[in-house]
C-alpha cells in the first residue's frame, strides 16, 4: 500500500520536476523517465504479492473536502488493473525518451513529461481509490492530463480536432459518472465504496450510466468516436500508454461497478449479460471492419482498440449471464477471459503502437501504402511487430489466444450446459468471435505485410532505419511478455483466481474449483505450443538438412513476364483489404475519389478511398449541427435594445406578481 | 387635510397622464419638475400636520432636488444638444393616452384587491402610486430619447416614493436622506452620460445604441 | 495404440487423398490420369530438390511453409477418426484446431505478401477474405455438434454421434454436414471455391499463393494442404458416418472409407461444376453459415 | 472595526482623488487595499461590535462575501496598479474602428475603485434595509464611472445600459422595501424597524402575502443587478467594454452583493416559514440562467463577453444551489468563494491577452499558449475550473449541488443542470481552445509583466489548492453563512 502511494508521489514529484528543468532537454527528460520506472519498480511490488494472495491492504486519511477521504486500497481487482499500468508506463517512459528527441528543438518538452508523469500517478489513483470524490478527481485528472499529450502537436488542426472531440466525449461521460457515483453513495449516505449501497429498483439504472460513462472512456461502440481520433494524434509512446492501459481504466469502472451492484441485485437481470455481450459484438465487429479499411498504422491500431474492448466487454457479458443464471462456471470463465484480455491487450497493443511509432518515426509517414519491405531495414521492430500481431490475431501460442479462449470455453460449457435462451447468446458470443478473429488476421496480416514485407513504396520506407536502443528494448520486453504469457497460460489462470473472487463475490476456492477445467485445459494448449515450436524448428533443422549441398538461387521475384517490374505493382493495403471492405461496403461508407485512365496512353491515374467514421458523421455531427443552430436562433433575445431590456424587467415582474399572488 | 392630501394624488395622477401625452421635451422636464413639486407636499401633508423639523427638511429637499435641481440638470443637457426637442415616442401620444388610462384602470382594480395591513393616508394613494410606476416604466420603454428614459426613471422613483411616503411610517430619516441622495447621483450621473452621449453621437437616441448585441438581423 | 493410429494415418495417407481426387476427375474426364502415388513422387522429388528465393523475400518467407506445416500438424494430433479418439484429446481442443489452421494460414499468407508480387498479393487477399468468411460457419458447425453431444473435446464430440442421434437431429445433421462440405472445399481451395489446377489466371486464391516457393518449401505446403485436406474431411466424414459400433477398427475402416469417398465426391464435384465467379463465393459462404445456423436451431430446441 | 472597514477606502478615495503625482496614488490604492483586506482577515479571528445600533453589523454571510470582495479587490487592486502603468496617456487608436479615444482621468478612475469597494463594504455589513438599498445603489453608481473608463462610444453606451437597466431594477428593489415595511406594519401593533435580526425574530407576524410581494420585487430588483435571467442583459455588455480589471470585480464581487440582497430577504422569508416559496423561484431562475448562459456561450465570438455570460451561469448555479437548499447551500456558499476567484482570475488574464492581441474577437486570437506562455497556461487551466473540472475547485461545489439536488430526488433539475453545465463546456472549450493553441504570426514568447501575472496566478493557486484541500478556517466560515440560510 505504502509502496504504492510512495510511487505516486514519486510520479507526482518527478512530474513537476521535469516542468521545473525544462530549460535542458536532459535534465527533464532524465527526471521524468526516472520517475516513472522507479515509480513502476516500487509499485510492482505490492501489486504482484497482492496478486499473489497477500491480504488486501488500504488506508483512510481524513481529506477537508466535501464528501471527500483519502481512501485508497489495493485488493486483487486493483492489483491486476495496476501490474499492465506500471509495465506498459515504465516502457513508454523509456521509450518516449529516445523518441521525443526529435522535437527538441522545436519546443520545451516539459509540458510533455509533466503530463505523461501526471497520466501516469492519476491512473493508479483511479485503480485504488475508494471515494467517489477521490475517485473522480484522479479520473478528471486523468482524462485532461491525457487530453494535454494527445495535443501535443497542437500547431497541426488534425490534432487540435482530435483533442477537442476526446475532450468532450470524456467529459461528456464523465456527467454519467458523477450521477452514477451520486446515486449510489446517496442511500448509504456516504460517498466510500466500501459503504455504497444499491436499492434494487435503481440497479438498472446505475448499470447502465455505468456502462456509458465508463463505456465513453473504454470506447465502447458507438461511444468510441475519440479513439480513433486521439490515439493517431498522440506521440506514439502516449497512444501506446493510452491504448494499453488508459482505456481499461474504462473497464476497471465497469467491473468495479459489478461488484457494487453484486451486493444488491444478486443475480444481476439477464438483460445486464446480454446488452454487454451486444455491445461486445458491436464494437468488436465493426472495430474490426473499420480498422480493415484504414491506411492509417496509428488508425487502424486504435480501431483493433475499440475491437479488443468488444472481445473484452464479450467476456464480461458471459461472465454476467453467468451469473445472471446461476452457472458459477460461466460466470467465472468469461470474466477470467475478459480480464484477462484486459491484460493481454494492454501487452501487444503498446507492443503494436510503439512499432508503429518506430515505423513513423523512421520512415516519416503512417500512410500504410507509402511503406513496405521494412522488415529488412528494421529487423527487431519487423520481429516484434510480428509477435504482436500474430498476438492480437488471437493465434496460438501467444497470450491472444489464451484470453479468447477462456472466453470461447465459457461460451462453449454454456452453449452445452444452459437453457436455450442463454445458448442463443453465447452462440452469438462464438460466432462473432470466430467472425472478429478471422477479420483481425486479415487487417493483421495487412499490416504486417504491406509494412514491412515486399518492396518499400516509397523514398521514405528506403531510407528507413532501425531505431536506437531505448525504443527497441521497450518493444522486445512486451513482445517477451507476449510470449511468455501465451506459454504460461495455466499460471495466468492460477493468478486470476482472487480477481475473479472479488468481481463473482465466490471465495477463491470455490472459484478455483469452477475455473478448473480451463486448469486443467491450459497444460495442453501449453504443450501445444511448446510442441509447435518444436515441431518448427524440428522442420527447420530437415530444411536446411535437405538442402544442405543443393543450389538456393536467389533472383527477382518472378514477375509474370514483366521487363520492368517496379514496387508500386505491388498489392497495397487498400487494394489487400479491398475485397473485403466491398463486401462491408454498406456499413463502412467508404469514400472513393477514382481519377480513372483515360485515352489511349492514359497519363496520370489516381484512386483514393477515406473511410470516415459512420457514427461521427452521421450521428453526432448532424446532433451537435442541431444543436447549435437552435441555440443560434435564439440569439435575438440579446438585440441591444435598452427600451426592450427594460421591458424584460417589468414583463418579468408583472408574470411573477400574476403567477405567484395572482 | 384629507382633500388636500386627494388633491395632491389627483395633481400627481394627472401629472403622470398629462407626460404620456406631452410632445415636447422641454414640456416633460416641466411635467416632472412639478410632480416633484407635488411630492415634496405630499410629504408635509402625510405627516398630519404634524408640523415637526423632520417633514419640513425632507419636503424641502425633496423640492429642491426633484423641483429644481434635476429639471435645471437635464434641461441644460437638453441645450447642449443641439438635436430637435421633439419625443419621437415609439408608440404614438394618443395610444400612450389610451395605455395610460388602461394603467389607472389597472392600478384601481390592484388596489382594492391588495390587503393593506394599514390604513393608508388616503384611499387614493395606492393606486396613483401604481400608475406612476407603470407610466414611468411605460415611458422608458416607450420614448426614443434618452433623456425621455431619465425622466421615466424619475416618474418611477417618484411613484415608489409615492408609496412609501403614504404608507410606510417611521423610515429614519438617515435612510431617506441616503435614498434621496442615492436618487441625486443617480439622476446626476446619468445626465453627466447624456453629456457625454450627445458629444459623442450628436444624438440622444437610446434606441440607436445597439453596436453591443449578440445578434445580427 | 489407435490414439496413435489417428496420428499416423493421416501423416501416410493424406497425399492419397490428392491421388483419388485427381484420378476420378480423370476418369471423369476420361482420360487415364495420373497414378495414384502420384503427389507422393512430387513430394519425394521437391524434397529433392534445391530452391530459388526472390531478392524482396525475407525470412518470413522461408518460415511460412515451415509454420504452416507445423501447425497443421498439430492440428493432426488433435482431430479424432470417426469413432477413433485423437492422438490428444481436451475439452476446446476444436478451438485449438480452428486457431491452428488461422495460423498456418496466417503465415502462408505472410509469406505470399513477402514476394511482393502483385499476384501473390491477390491471391493473399482473397485468401483472407474468404477463409475469415468460413471460419465463423466453421466453429458453429462444431458448436452444433457440441450442443448436441454435451461434450467440448472433438473426440468424445465425434464418439457421440451415432445412428441413434441421426434418428433424433437427422436433418440438423444434414444441414451440418453440407456447411461442413463447403467450409471443407472453401479452405482446401477446390471448385467451385477455387481451382487447384491451373495457376497463372488470375481467379486463383490459394494456388497463386505459393507461386514462388519452390523444393522442399513447396513440399511442406503441399503436404501441409494435404493433411488439411485430411482434416477438415475428418471432421465432416465423422458426422455423415455414424458408424460406432464401439469397435474401434470397425469405425476408423469406416471413417476411412468415408475419406476416400469424400475424395471421390470432391473429384465429381471439381469435374461436374464450373469454378463460381468471385462476386458470388460471399454468397455462398453466408449460406454455409445460415445452414450451420439453422442446425443450430434445430439443436437448440 | 466595521467603520475603519468603511472609512478606509471613502478617505482613501478623497486623498487619491486630489492627489496628483501617479506614483504616491497607486501606491495608495495599493496600500489600501492590503489594510482593507487585513482588517477583514482580523474579522474572522475577533468579532466586529455592530455599529448604530445593529444596523451594522456582520454575520456569517456578510463575512464570506465581505472576505470575497476584500480579496478580489486586493488582486485588482495590484493589477491595476501595473495596469495604469501600461495604459498609454493621450488620445489613442481604438483597435475595434480605428477610431481615437482618451481614458477617463486616473485620479477618477482609482477614487471611484475605492468608492465601489466602500459601497461593497457597505453591502455586506448593512442590516438595514433601508441601508442596504442605498448601498447596493451607490455600488451601481460608483462602478458607472469605471465602465467608462474607456472614453469611446461602446464603452459609453455599455454605461448607459447598466446605469439605466441597474437603476431601474433597484428602483423596484426600493418598492420592494416599502412592501417589507408594510408587512411588517403592524406585527403585534407596533410597527417592526426593517433591521434584519428584528425582522426575524418578528417573523411570524410578519403579513404573508405582503412579504411574498416584496420578496418578488427584491428577487426582481437585485436580481438585476446579480444579472439572473431574463434580467442580466446589462451585464454582457458591461463586461466586455469596462477595463478588464473592473471586469473582475463586478463579475467576482460586485454580483454576489447584489445576491447577498436577494439573501437577506430570503432570510426574512425562511424564519416566517416561507422559505420554499422563495426556493422554488431561485431554483426556476437559477436553471433558466444557465440555460441562457449556455445559448450565448455557444459560438460567442467575444471573448469576454464568453466570460461575462459564464458569470450569468454561475450566478444561476448559485441561486440554483440556495433554491435546493439543505447541503446545496453549503455548495452555493462554496461555489460563490471558487466562482469569485477564478472568474477574476479569467478577466484578468484575458485583461493581458487583450492588451498584446488588441483584439476581442475568438477568431482573431490563436495561439496564446505560444505567445503568452505564462497567461496561456492560466488562461486554459482557468477555464477548466470554471468549467468544472477537477482538481479545481469549482468542481466540488458543483457536484456538492448536484449530490443534493439528486439525494432530494429531484431528478429533472439535476439532469437539466448536468445537460446545461455539458453545453456549457463544449461551448466555452471549442471556444477557448482554439484561441490557446495553434500558432500565430506573432512571434512566441512576448514579456509578460509581473504585475499583469502576479494576481491572477495567485488567484489560481488559490482555486487549485481550494479544490485539493479545504482550510477548516474557511470551512466553518462557509458553514456559518449556509447556516443563516436555514
Amino acid at each position: 500500500m505504502l509502496l504504492v502511494l510512495l510511487a505516486v508521489a514519486l510520479l507526482l514529484a518527478s512530474a513537476c520536476a521535469a516542468l521545473l528543468t525544462q530549460k535542458s532537454y536532459r535534465w527533464s527528460t532524465g527526471c521524468a523517465v526516472g520517475g516513472a520506472v522507479a515509480a513502476s519498480l516500487l509499485g510492482m511490488f505490492p501489486s504482484v504479492r497482492i496478486l499473489l494472495g497477500a491480504p488486501v491492504e488500504s488506508l483512510r486519511l481524513p481529506w477537508s473536502v466535501p464528501y471527500g477521504a483519502f481512501f485508497v486500497a489495493v485488493d486483487a481487482l486493483s492489483a491486476f488493473f495496476l501490474v499492465p499500468i506500471f509495465v506498459l508506463s515504465a516502457l513508454a517512459a523509456v521509450y518516449g525518451a529516445e523518441y521525443l528527441q526529435t522535437y527538441r528543438d522545436r519546443r520545451a518538452l516539459g509540458p510533455a513529461w509533466f503530463f505523461f508523469n501526471l497520466l501516469v500517478a492519476s491512473m493508479v489513483l483511479v485503480v485504488i481509490a475508494r471515494n467517489a470524490v477521490l475517485f473522480l478527481v484522479a479520473w478528471e485528472v486523468m482524462a485532461l492530463a491525457s487530453f494535454f499529450l494527445v495535443t501535443f502537436e497542437d500547431e497541426k488542426e488534425s490534432v487540435r480536432d482530435a483533442g477537442w472531440v476526446y475532450l468532450v466525449a470524456t467529459h461528456l461521460g464523465t456527467a454519467f459518472l458523477l450521477a452514477l457515483f451520486i446515486l449510489l453513495g446517496s442511500t448509504a449516505g456516504s460517498p466510500d465504496f466500501d459503504q455504497f449501497s444499491v436499492a434494487p429498483s435503481q440497479a438498472g439504472l446505475l448499470f447502465v450510466l455505468a456502462l456509458v460513462g465508463f463505456g465513453a472512456k473504454a470506447g465502447f461502440m458507438p461511444l468510441h468516436v475519440w479513439l480513433p481520433e486521439a490515439h493517431p494524434a498522440a506521440p506514439s509512446h502516449v497512444s501506446a500508454l493510452m491504448s494499453g492501459v488508459m482505456i481499461k481504466t474504462g473497464i476497471y469502472g465497469l467491473v468495479r461497478t459489478f461488484t457494487f451492484l453484486a451486493q444488491s441485485a444478486a443475480p444481476p437481470p439477464a438483460w445486464w449479460g446480454w446488452l454487454l455481450c451486444a455491445v461486445g459484438l458491436t464494437s468488436g465487429i465493426f472495430g474490426v471492419l473499420f480498422a480493415l479499411a484504414q491506411h492509417d498504422l496509428k488508425r487502424l491500431l486504435a480501431y483493433h482498440s475499440v475491437e479488443n474492448i468488444g472481445i473484452i466487454a464479450l467476456g464480461l457479458g458471459v461472465g454476467l449471464l453467468g451469473l445472471s443464471t446461476g452457472m458459477p462456471t460461466l460466470a467465472a470463465l468469461g470474466f477470467a477471459g475478459g480480464l484477462l484480455h484486459v491484460l493481454n491487450h494492454a501487452l501487444f497493443k503498446g507492443l503494436l503502437f510503439l512499432g508503429a511509432g518506430a515505423v513513423a518515426h523512421a520512415a516519416g509517414t503512417r500512410e500504410i501504402d507509402h511503406l513496405g519491405g521494412l522488415l529488412k531495414r528494421m529487423p527487431w521492430t519487423g520481429l516484434t511487430f510480428l509477435i504482436g500481431a500474430v498476438a492480437i490475431s488471437g493465434l496460438p501460442p501467444l497470450n491472444g489466444f489464451v484470453s479468447e479462449l477462456l472466453i470461447y470455453l465459457g461460451a462453449f460449457h454454456g452453449l452445452t450446459a444452459a437453457a436455450s435462451a442463454t445458448a442463443v447468446s453465447v452462440l452469438c458470443v462464438i460466432g462473432g468471435l470466430a467472425l472478429i478473429g478471422g477479420l483481425a488476421a486479415a487487417c493483421f496480416t495487412k499490416a504486417f505485410g504491406i509494412v514491412f514485407l515486399g518492396e518499400p513504396r516509397s523514398d521514405h520506407a528506403a531510407q528507413a532505419h532501425e531505431p536506437g536502443l531505448a525504443m527497441r528494448l521497450p518493444m522486445l520486453l512486451l513482445a517477451a511478455g507476449c510470449v511468455l504469457i501465451g506459454l504460461l497460460a495455466p499460471l495466468a489462470v492460477h493468478a486470476l483466481a482472487p480477481v475473479l473472487a472479488n468481481v463473482t463475490g465466490l471465495s477463491p476456492q470455490v472459484v478455483r474449483t469452477h475455473v478448473a477445467p480451463a486448469g486443467r485445459i491450459f497444460p495442453f494448449v501449453t504443450a501445444g505450443g511448446i510442441g509447435l515450436l518444436g515441431v518448427v524448428a524440428a522442420l527447420a533443422g530437415v530444411r536446411s538438412w535437405l538442402l544442405s549441398g543443393r543450389p538456393v538461387a536467389t533472383n527477382v521475384t518472378w514477375d509474370c513476364g514483366y521487363t520492368q517490374p517496379t514496387p508500386r505493382m505491388q498489392y497495397t493495403a487498400s487494394s489487400f483489404a479491398q475485397p473485403l471492405t466491398d463486401l462491408f461496403g454498406i456499413l463502412l461508407q467508404t469514400r472513393r475519389r477514382l481519377v480513372p485512365p483515360t485515352g489511349l496512353f492514359p497519363r496520370g491515374a489516381s484512386l483514393a478511398t477515406d473511410t470516415a467514421d459512420v457514427c461521427a458523421e452521421r450521428l453526432y455531427a448532424p446532433v451537435f449541427l442541431g444543436i447549435g443552430r437552435g441555440l443560434a436562433a435564439l440569439r435575438w433575445l440579446q438585440h441591444g435594445r435598452v427600451h426592450l431590456y427594460v421591458l424584460y424587467i417589468a414583463l418579468t415582474l408583472v408574470v411573477l406578481l400574476i403567477w405567484k399572488l395572482g | 387635510m384629507d382633500l388636500w392630501t386627494d388633491s395632491i394624488l389627483v395633481f400627481l395622477a394627472l401629472t403622470s397622464l398629462l407626460l404620456l401625452g406631452s410632445s415636447r421635451l422641454f414640456h416633460c422636464i416641466r411635467i416632472v419638475a412639478f410632480q416633484g413639486i407635488l411630492l415634496g407636499l405630499l410629504t408635509l401633508v402625510a405627516h398630519r400636520g404634524a408640523l415637526s423639523l423632520r417633514p419640513l427638511a425632507l419636503a424641502t429637499a425633496i423640492i429642491g432636488l426633484k423641483g429644481v435641481a434635476f429639471p435645471w440638470l437635464l434641461a441644460r443637457v437638453l441645450r447642449d444638444a443641439e438635436v430637435q426637442r421633439e419625443v419621437e415616442p415609439l408608440v404614438s401620444y394618443t395610444v400612450s393616452m389610451l395605455i395610460g388610462t388602461l394603467m389607472l384602470a389597472l392600478s384601481l382594480w390592484l388596489s382594492q384587491r391588495l390587503p393593506l395591513p394599514t390604513t393608508p393616508i388616503a384611499s387614493l394613494l395606492v393606486p396613483v402610486a401604481l400608475f406612476t410606476i407603470l407610466a414611468g416604466l411605460f415611458v422608458i420603454i416607450s420614448r426614443r430619447k434618452a433623456l425621455n428614459q431619465v425622466l421615466g426613471y424619475l416618474v418611477l422613483e417618484n411613484g415608489i416614493y409615492t408609496f412609501g411616503v403614504g404608507l410606510v411610517q417611521g423610515t429614519p430619516m438617515v435612510v431617506e436622506l441616503g435614498v434621496l441622495l442615492d436618487v441625486f447621483v443617480a439622476v446626476f450621473v446619468m445626465g453627466i452620460a447624456l453629456f457625454h452621449i450627445n458629444r459623442e453621437f450628436d444624438h440622444v437616441d437610446a434606441d440607436r445604441l445597439v453596436v453591443l448585441r449578440d445578434w445580427t438581423p | 495404440m489407435e490414439a496413435g493410429l489417428t496420428f499416423v494415418l493421416p501423416l501416410l495417407l493424406a497425399p492419397l487423398l490428392l491421388g483419388v481426387i485427381n484420378r476420378t476427375k480423370a476418369f471423369v474426364a476420361g482420360r487415364t490420369g495420373q497414378p495414384l502415388l502420384q503427389p507422393y513422387h512430387d513430394l519425394l522429388k521437391l524434397l529433392r530438390k534445391g530452391v530459388v528465393y526472390s531478392r524482396t523475400a525475407t525470412w518470413v518467407f522461408r518460415a511460412g511453409p515451415i509454420v504452416g506445416l507445423a501447425a497443421v500438424l498439430i492440428a493432426t494430433a488433435l482431430v479424432p477418426l470417426g469413432g477413433a479418439p485423437a492422438a490428444v484429446g481436451f475439452p476446446g481442443d476444436l478451438i485449438l484446431v480452428a486457431y491452428l489452421l488461422g495460423l498456418m494460414r496466417f503465415f502462408t499468407v505472410l509469406a505470399a505478401l513477402d514476394t511482393g508480387s502483385s499476384f501473390e498479393g491477390m491471391g493473399a487477399s482473397r485468401e483472407v477474405t474468404f477463409s475469415a468468411l468460413a471460419e465463423p460457419t466453421l466453429l458453429l458447425g462444431l458448436a452444433a455438434v457440441a450442443r448436441q453431444t454435451g461434450s467440448l473435446s472433438l473426440s468424445t464430440m465425434y464418439a457421440g454421434i451415432n445412428l441413434a442421434t441421426w434418428t433424433h437431429v437427422g436433418p440438423a445433421l444434414a444441414l451440418l454436414a453440407g456447411a461442413l462440405l463447403i467450409v471443407f472445399l472453401t479452405e482446401n481451395a477446390r471448385i467451385p471455391i477455387d481451382d487447384p489446377t491451373t495457376h497463372l489466371e488470375l481467379t486463383m486464391i490459394h494456388e497463386v499463393m505459393v507461386l514462388d516457393h519452390s523444393g522442399p518449401d513447396l513440399a511442406f505446403i503441399l503436404y501441409g494442404s494435404a493433411l488439411k485436406l485430411w482434416l477438415l474431411g475428418a471432421l465432416l466424414v465423422g458426422i455423415i458416418v455414424p458408424v460406432r459400433t464401439g469397435i474401434i477398427w470397425i469405425d476408423m475402416v469406416s471413417t476411412l472409407a468415408g475419406l476416400f469417398v469424400l475424395a471421390v465426391v470432391t473429384g465429381l464435384i471439381e469435374s461436374s461444376m464450373a469454378r463460381w465467379r468471385l462476386i458470388r463465393l460471399p454468397q455462398l459462404l453466408a449460406g454455409a453459415g445460415a445452414l450451420a445456423a439453422l442446425a443450430l436451431a434445430l439443436i437448440l430446441r | 472595526m466595521i467603520a475603519a472597514l468603511l472609512l478606509l477606502p471613502v478617505l482613501a478615495a478623497v486623498i487619491t482623488f486630489l492627489l496628483r503625482p501617479d506614483a504616491p496614488r497607486r501606491v495608495l490604492l495599493v496600500a489600501t487595499a492590503f489594510g482593507h483586506t487585513a482588517i477583514t482577515a482580523g474579522t474572522w479571528v475577533v468579532q466586529p461590535a455592530s455599529v448604530l445600533g445593529g444596523w451594522l453589523q456582520l454575520d456569517g454571510l456578510g463575512r464570506l462575501f465581505l472576505s470575497i470582495t476584500s480579496a478580489l479587490f486586493l488582486a485588482a487592486a495590484v493589477y491595476s496598479a501595473g495596469y495604469l502603468q501600461r495604459e498609454r496617456r493621450g488620445a489613442r487608436e481604438d483597435f475595434e474602428e480605428g477610431l481615437l479615444f482618451a481614458n477617463a482621468p486616473e485620479p477618477t478612475f482609482t477614487s471611484c475603485l475605492l468608492l465601489f469597494l466602500a459601497a461593497m463594504t457597505l453591502v455586506t455589513v448593512s442590516h438595514r434595509f433601508g441601508l442596504l438599498w442605498v448601498a447596493v445603489e451607490a455600488t451601481t453608481l460608483a462602478s458607472a464611472p469605471l465602465i467608462y473608463f474607456h472614453r469611446q462610444h461602446r464603452s459609453l453606451e455599455a454605461t448607459w445600459k447598466y446605469l439605466m437597466i441597474c437603476s431601474v431594477g433597484i428602483a423596484l428593489a426600493l418598492l420592494g422595501n416599502f412592501f417589507l415595511a408594510v408587512a411588517a406594519s403592524d406585527a403585534g401593533g407596533a410597527p417592526v424597524p426593517l433591521v434584519l435580526e428584528q425582522l426575524i425574530n418578528a417573523a411570524p407576524h410578519l403579513h404573508i402575502a405582503w412579504l411574498k410581494a416584496a420578496f418578488l420585487l427584491f428577487l426582481v430588483g437585485y436580481g438585476t443587478k446579480m444579472g439572473l435571467a431574463p434580467l442580466h442583459t446589462w451585464l454582457p455588455d458591461a463586461h466586455s467594454e469596462a477595463p478588464s480589471v473592473v471586469s473582475a470585480l463586478l463579475s467576482g464581487a460586485l454580483l454576489n452583493c447584489a445576491f447577498l440582497g436577494i439573501l437577506r430577504v430570503q432570510q426574512v422569508c425562511v424564519a416566517a416559514g416561507e422559505g420554499p416559496f422563495g426556493q422554488e423561484l431561485l431554483v426556476d431562475f437559477g436553471l433558466l440562467s444557465m440555460a441562457l448562459a449556455a445559448v450565448f456561450i455557444v459560438g460567442q465570438a467575444d471573448y469576454k463577453r464568453m466570460l461575462a455570460y459564464s458569470s450569468v451561469e454561475h450566478m444561476g448555479i448559485l441561486t440554483l444551489g440556495v433554491g435546493i437548499g439543505g447541503t446545496a447551500t453549503f455548495g452555493a456558499m462554496l461555489h460563490a468563494v471558487n466562482h469569485s476567484l477564478t472568474k477574476a482570475m479569467l478577466f484578468l488574464v484575458a485583461g493581458n491577452i487583450l492588451a498584446v492581441y488588441q483584439s476581442k474577437s475568438t477568431s482573431e486570437v490563436r495561439g496564446v499558449l505560444r505567445v503568452l506562455p505564462v497567461s496561456g497556461m492560466l488562461w486554459v487551466a482557468g477555464l477548466f475550473a470554471i468549467t468544472g473540472s477537477p482538481p479545481f475547485a469549482p468542481f466540488l461545489s458543483e457536484l456538492t449541488i448536484l449530490k443534493a439536488a439528486l439525494d432530494q430526488g429531484r431528478n429533472l433539475v439535476a439532469i437539466a443542470y448536468l445537460v446545461f453545465l455539458a453545453l456549457i463546456f463544449v461551448g466555452m472549450m471549442s471556444i477557448v481552445l482554439r484561441m490557446a493553441q495553434g500558432v500565430t504570426e506573432r512571434q512566441p514568447g512576448t514579456p509578460e509583466p509581473a504585475l499583469a501575472i502576479i494576481p491572477p496566478a495567485a488567484l489560481g493557486v488559490l482555486v487549485l489548492l481550494l479544490g485539493l484541500y479545504i482550510p477548516a478556517a474557511l470551512q466553518r466560515v462557509i458553514e456559518e453563512a449556509a447556516r443563516a440560510l436555514g
